[in-house]
């Protein structure tokens, strides 16, 4: 039985030549097993970096704190050759632009087979074969002339296929896709949206899906997490999330969409800058005083799940 | 983090260069265990030891040049001979040629050969092999690392070389040669078995020679090794086979001693004085001193100002402290020098070494007065690597540049020999350190090539010497068929040479050579026929 | 203590110690206790005792006058050969890379002729050739070291001139000199430091090469080269001291360029650093 | 098809690349002041030349004819092999040089391994243990390496391990590869300094790619990154800089060579420039110049092996 993910307080900032830079605050949320839960936000909101916690796959100038359960363990605390044993075998990646995350020099065939055979048990043809059906599911008619080829002579799409295929190689039971249809033009974007679909469906592998990109949230998640500056402001059901936001960020983020009438969220008031408050305050059209006050915590959301908002304390 | 990288990285340096200061030091105190100790000889005394064992000599250059240079090996390996070689006092002595006389006028010499004298191929030395050798000579003439072979200077107006019978050889020259058998000493005579030439002269594979010794192998640049020939007709050598390996760098040539690689050190520039005195303290190690024919000598530009004024050169001469200059660089070998030519040759006639640095200031005083003069010094580099000409130079300079009343200034420069004395002959330089070793034992060249007006050294190096009595006196040597004549002559040249200074003679060189003692019987010596025969491994 | 204090630090040292030697040698004539070229012939290679504190040199002259006058001459000729060799790199470089054409072709030859060439022999022969004087060993050196400058001046004014805005810049009507200096000189700023760093030190060590040949600065200037090549190498065994004391210096001074030129690195070019955990 | 285009345009360009050398070659010697003519008659014998000796000699040497003939006529020959005759000793030159070359290319090899091994090994060391002290003890020694003049090195090596320890010869060829240890260590320990500072930053830059992301991801070792993909994608530069040393190597050997007594090409040029041997300067820094030339073709055709985008698209990588 593939385990729950759940992270409690997770907090992390960045050491940089200017002073330490959080990127996320005291954030807590749990992933169900066998759905596919979405993390959305504007870029620079911390979703990657929450996202990339989870395999502690993010730079040395990182400092993590906080607690993160996978079954009993503790992935934040245990020691990283444990944690190698899990990366591709109980939680794979689906790293950020594919493009580059190919290494240049070797070819394709083999970087597939290098994360079957990285947990062991595997002949190298055995391998071979696994990476053939692998590429054969995603779509690549002729896996043999693709396994030989290399990188750079992959085409956008391929690649966003490639690098899937990449994060199922070594089975796992859960899947991190850290903003998969970044940078594609509609028609590739409904190509992901397809295959990440054909993940879940044939190899029933729970899913966490990092985006920007609400329409992909609402037609594959089943519960969103809704982050602003390092924040969960928001949590519960996808479709009732989206269709009847509760949070202002969310509502703002929501109106913005061409669907909606491209509303912009109006940028900061100069004058609440520095405050203490909920993170959202200077851009909240309907903040009262003691929001700039006080940090909300997660209140009951009506519809299910939570909201950091004090209008529903 | 990497922390404290800066700091971190200076103390590792320092701790680094502490640690190689203490092994420095001590490197000086405590010297190895000599590994030459052969430890078979060591259990039974009284055994001979083991004579078959190679014995290996480092030198600066390759003693076998091989088969391009005029004698392919130097004659201290002792595989070929001369027909004249030269004793102590430096007059000629009998080797291939027991004995040999010369008509009234000097033109026609004869020379009986010894006889019973075998090569190392076992062919016989006659009167032919004499012959075939200076028809060989006649291709020439031969390029050297030791002496140029050039039968014109050698055997000058040479007309005919013929046997009267298998022992005997006559000469006859277009004009007398008093001291033809001076000019022969040594590497003026060589003889070699002719098959061993090629045909231009030169040398098709190993030499073959009369000596005691035979080349098995040479690798140009890098060692050559010489075997005993048992078949030799004098005194055999005692220890089996020799390798004389190359090694340039003076301090890599000590070490290669100090480590036991090599049981001795040979040929010019062995060993530096200062490497000399730290083994003359040791019991492993044996220091040897032995005669030199060169002369070190300061050239000065008289053709310009200030040294073509008497007084300069003179000053200068009273103010160098040649001793010093002997016991704190030299380390104590070498001779002051008085005259023009070294103690050596069989002419020499000793000048009196005067130092008065007073006078010497008052005369350089009055020669240049208060006015500013730039002193040019030239220093090739050549001898600089083989003698502490560096710290002599910057001794004079500051002797020169300290004199009360005057203002002189003195540039040193290191030049290839090649440039400088293209600098010394367009008389653009003041003074010049070089070494001037006895070309033969004859010294008439010597002298008309330094002190005549036209002499080409005169000229070549810049020295602008003019003295109407001096040029009058060698062209009266020229002719001269009285050798006692001309040794009046040449001391007389001598007495001239130490008050008129063509230039300065500062000391007369000692060959300076050192071994283990692991080996004995090595000796420095001017290239005579002993060369290696008496080394051998001790007890 | 953040990345940038804890760099702050680790720069304020290394200088802290570059100045020290520069001073040393700028402030040599007043510091030093004796004067260098005093020879003492009563008193050669006396061991450091309390007259001389380093000793004294074959000649009986003060090795620690002689120390602290010796970094002047290779310090000047490090600073002027490997100044000039960036000066010249840099404008052929940006020469080759902004033209490019048969100007960068003919360009881009030569410098492969020259990085054909065996740097030190040829430093040798020249310097061999026309005198060993400070004019022609910077001369050697120049002509040994330009390529490393221009290839990589080269190699930033090519990856500049594809960016999208420099067109934007042409489009604007902006002159090529202002486009260079406005733009192609700050992103070469960093490597062109850090090359003249790693340079400056190879340059140093190419001066004392020199004298070890007796080709490098001529006696009797107090040199560190010269004093660990020349007459200290025959007395090293004997006297250790005239050869340790101008070896440190060279080493120390070589090393805290180097350190300098890593700080640098580490300061303007942050990207290094900011590694993945493995 | 790629590569051969690719091999063919190197080709190509070599050719200008060699006409330059040769001709700064030829100059080198003949900028030289002074006149080898008497340095030459000295040696066989004619101490003091007169004026026609010196003009038969100036005309046996070649040196009275214009200087753009005898460009050419050194080039005409040098291509058939023949590097004329030295003027000292007059020793043919390319005969001279060919016995020499490989004993210089051994102990450049051996030079070079060791910066390769130790440079490059070095480097990926101290980038396994970035921020760590042996990342910082390595990065102190290479920097110290930097900084140690080479013939200061080499005489500390023979002193302490040939002379006091016994433990390797002091100089000279005579005992095979014991005798390469001190000379390779002294001439090679700049470049492993730098190769390995130069190699571990590389190796940094390249862990800081997306790709090594997911490689972590796939759940790889440590080595298999370090290895596999971050030092492949590094290699590229690795070898151009280690190509680069060679050319160094060949040149700053004079000064070891002349130490370790190693009749190499090095010690030869060296006397040739103190004898102003003009033939022989010329023939040297033709061979060392055309030997580091074709280095650099091999490298060109390494990175083919190395690199697969220049492999299959024959582009600048």
């Amino acid at each position: 039985m593939v385990p729950d993910i759940e992270i409690r307080g997770l907090s992390v900032w960045f050491e940089t030549a200017q002073g330490p830079v959080a990127a996320v605050d005291d954030l807590s949320t749990t992933f169900r097993a066998g759905r596919i839960s979405g993390v959305i936000g504007e870029s620079g909101s911390g979703k990657s970096v929450m996202g990339l916690s989870l395999l502690r796959l993010l730079p040395n100038t990182a400092h993590v704190t906080g607690e993160c359960r996978f079954g009993k363990a503790d992935l934040y605390a245990m020691p990283l050759r444990e944690l190698r044993r899990l990366r591709g075998a109980s939680i794979g990646l689906i790293p950020q632009n594919p493009g580059a995350s190919l290494d240049p020099v070797m070819k394709i065939g083999r970087q597939i087979a290098e994360g079957i055979t990285a947990h062991g048990g595997l002949s190298r043809r055995e391998a071979a074969e696994r990476t053939a059906g692998l590429l054969r599911q995603f779509g690549f008619a002729d896996p043999e002339k693709i396994a030989g080829q290399y990188a750079f002579q992959m085409s956008g799409g391929m690649c966003q296929r490639l690098v899937s295929a990449l994060g199922l190689a070594g089975r796992p039971g859960w899947v991190v896709a850290d903003e998969p249809t970044k940078g594609l033009d509609a028609v590739l974007r409904s190509q992901v949206c397809t295959v990440l679909r054909q993940i879940y469906t044939e190899h029933h592998t729970s899913m966490i899906l990092v985006t920007h990109d609400l329409y992909l949230a609402r037609r594959l998640c089943d519960d969103i997490r809704v982050l602003y500056m390092g924040q969960i402001v928001e949590q519960g059901g996808a479709v009732d999330v989206l269709d009847h936001p509760r949070h202002p960020y969310t509502a703002g983020l929501t109106g913005a969409l061409p669907g909606r009438g491209m509303v912009p969220i109006p940028p900061p008031d100069p004058e609440r800058l520095d405050h203490r408050g909920c993170p959202f305050y200077p851009r909240c059209s309907r903040a009262e005083a003691h929001c700039g006050r006080a940090r909300p915590g997660d209140f009951d959301r009506p519809g299910g799940g939570k909201v950091r908002c004090f209008r529903y304390a | 983090m990497n922390k404290r990288l800066g700091t971190l990285l200076l103390s590792a340096a320092c701790a680094l260069s502490l640690a190689l200061s203490g092994c420095g030091g001590d490197a000086a105190s405590t010297p190895p265990p000599v590994s030459g100790t052969d430890p078979a000889a060591a259990q039974t005394p009284q055994a001979q030891p083991d004579q078959t064992r190679e014995i290996a000599f480092a030198a600066s250059r390759d003693q076998c040049p091989g088969e391009q240079d005029a004698y392919y090996a130097s004659m201290s390996l002792g595989v070929w001979e001369p027909l004249v070689t030269k004793n102590e006092d430096g007059t000629p002595a009998p080797a291939l040629a027991e004995r040999w006389e010369h008509n009234e006028d000097a033109t026609v010499w004869t020379f009986h050969l010894r006889e019973g004298v075998t090569f190392s191929n076992g062919a016989p030395f006659d009167a032919d092999i004499v012959l075939a050798n200076f028809e060989r000579m006649k291709k020439g003439p031969f390029d050297s690392s030791f002496y140029g072979l050039n039968i014109d200077t050698i055997y000058p107006g040479l007309l005919s070389c013929e046997k009267t019978d298998d022992f005997t050889v006559v000469l006859t020259l277009a004009e007398g040669q008093p001291l033809l058998d001076y000019t022969m000493v040594n590497y003026g005579s060589a003889m070699f078995e002719p098959s061993c030439f090629a045909g231009d002269g030169s040398f098709a594979g190993f030499p073959i020679g009369t000596g005691p010794y035979m080349v098995k192998e040479n690798v140009l640049g890098q060692y050559c090794v010489i075997e005993r020939n048992d078949a030799y007709w004098g005194t055999p050598g005692i220890a089996q086979t020799f390798r004389f390996k190359v090694i340039p760098d003076t301090e890599t040539r000590y070490a290669a001693l100090r480590a036991g690689e090599v049981q001795g050190l040979c040929d010019l520039g062995a060993i530096s004085p200062a490497q000399a005195a730290e083994l003359e303290g040791d019991s492993a190690y044996r220091v040897s001193v032995g005669d030199s024919g060169i002369t070190h000598f300061l050239n000065v530009n008289g053709g310009a100002f200030p040294f073509d004024d008497l007084r300069m050169r003179e000053g200068l001469s009273l103010l160098l402290d040649r001793q010093t200059i002997i016991d704190r660089f030299y380390n104590g070998y070498g001779l002051a020098a008085g005259g023009f030519l070294s103690y050596t040759s069989a002419f020499y006639a000793e000048q009196p070494v005067r130092y008065d640095p007073e006078q010497g200031a008052a005369l350089i005083r009055q020669a240049v007065g208060d006015q500013p003069v730039e002193l040019l010094f030239l220093l090739p580099n050549g001898d600089v690597n083989r003698y502490p000409y560096q710290e002599e130079a910057e001794y004079i300079q500051a002797l020169l540049e300290n004199i009360e009343g005057t203002n002189i200034k003195v540039q040193i420069r290191l030049m290839d020999w090649g440039p400088c004395k293209d600098e010394m002959k367009a008389g653009n330089y003041n003074m010049c350190l070089k070494i001037q070793g006895l070309p033969s034992a004859n010294p008439f060249s010597l002298f008309r090539n330094f002190m005549h007006t036209e002499g080409s050294t005169n000229l070549n190096y810049g020295l602008g010497y003019h003295n109407d009595h001096v040029d009058a006196l060698i062209e009266e040597a020229a002719v001269c068929l009285d050798a006692r004549r001309l040794g009046e002559i040449y001391a007389e040249l001598q007495a001239i040479s130490a008050e008129d200074f063509p230039n300065l003679p500062v000391l007369y060189s000692q060959e300076v050579v050192a071994s283990s003692s692991a080996i004995t019987g090595y000796q420095a010596d001017v290239y005579g026929l002993t060369g290696y025969t008496q080394v051998c491994w001790a007890q | 203590m953040t990345l940038r204090n804890r760099q702050n630090l680790k720069l304020a040292a290394v200088s802290a110690v570059l100045l020290a030697l520069i001073g040393m040698t700028v402030l040599a004539p007043w510091l030093a206790p004796c004067d260098p070229l005093a020879i003492d012939m009563s008193n050669c290679l006396a061991p450091p005792g309390r007259a001389h504190l380093l000793g004294t040199d074959a000649l009986g002259r003060d090795v620690l006058s002689r120390v602290i006058h010796g970094g002047r001459a290779s310090l000047l000729l490090a600073a002027a050969a490997t100044s000039l060799s960036m000066c010249a790199g840099l404008v052929i470089g940006i020469a080759a890379g902004y033209c490019g054409g048969i100007v960068d072709a003919a360009i881009t030859g030569v410098s492969n002729i020259f990085q054909g060439l065996p740097g030190m022999v040829v430093m040798i022969a020249l310097v061999g050739v026309l005198g060993s004087n400070t004019r022609s060993i910077i001369l050697a050196l120049v002509l040994t070291s330009w390529v490393g400058f221009s290839r990589l001046v080269r190699g930033e004014v090519l990856k500049i001139k594809a960016e999208p805005y420099i067109e934007g810049m042409r489009g604007l009507g902006a002159g090529h000199l202002r486009i260079i200096l406005r733009h192609v000189m700050p992103n070469i700023r960093t490597n062109l430091i850090i090359l003249f760093t790693t340079r400056v030190g190879r340059v140093i060590l190419s001066v004392a090469g020199l004298s070890y040949l007796s080709l490098g600065i001529q006696p009797p200037t107090p040199d560190w080269g010269e004093m660990i090549s020349g007459t200290a190498r025959r007395y090293f065994r004997s006297a250790p001291h005239l050869l340790w004391a101008p070896g440190i210096c060279i080493i120390l001074l070589t090393l805290s360029i180097h350190v300098l030129g890593d700080l640098l690195r580490d300061r303007l070019d942050v990207k290094q650093d900011a590694v993945k955990e493995l | 098809m790629a590569i051969l285009t690719y091999t063919g345009r190197r080709l190509l360009m070599l050719i200008p690349v060699l006409l330059g050398i040769s001709l700064a070659a030829f100059l080198l010697g003949r900028i030289a002041p002074g006149d080898p003519v008497d340095e030459a008659l000295f040696r066989i014998g004619v101490e003091f030349p007169t004026e026609e000796d010196r003009a038969e000699m100036r005309a046996q040497l070649g040196l009275d004819r214009p200087l753009p003939a005898q460009y050419l006529d050194w080039v005409g020959r040098a291509l058939r092999g023949d590097l004329g005759r030295s003027y000292v000793g007059n020793r043919d030159i390319a005969r001279e040089l060919m016995t020499r070359l490989p004993i210089t290319l051994e102990v450049s090899l051996a030079a070079l391994a060791a910066a390769v091994v130790f440079g490059v090994g070095g480097g990926v060391l101290m980038a396994a243990f970035h921020g760590t002290w042996v990342d910082t003890v390595l990065k102190a020694l290479s920097t110290l390496l930097l900084s140690v003049p080479g013939f200061w090195l080499a005489l500390f090596l023979i002193t302490v391990f040939a002379e006091q320890l016994h433990l390797l010869p002091t100089s000279g060829l005579d005992r095979g590869l014991a005798s390469l240890v001190l000379p390779a260590v002294a001439l090679s320990a700049a470049n492993v300094g730098s190769t390995s500072r130069f190699t571990r930053g590389n190796i940094l830059a390249q862990l800081g790619e997306q790709y090594i992301v997911a490689a972590n991801a796939k759940g790889l070792s440590q080595k298999a990154v370090m290895l596999g993909h971050a030092f492949r994608n590094s290699l590229v530069p690795i070898i151009t800089l280690i190509g680069n040393y060679f050319g160094g190597i060949l040149g700053g050997s004079t000064i070891i060579e002349n130490i370790f007594a190693i009749p190499g090409l090095g010690s030869y040029v060296l006397s040739a420039i103190q004898n102003r041997d003009y033939p022989v300067i010329q023939g040297y820094v033709l061979v060392t110049g055309a030997t580091f030339v074709l280095i650099t073709l091999a490298i060109d055709l390494l990175y083919l092996a190395v690199n697969p985008k220049i492999r299959i698209q024959g582009g600048e990588s």
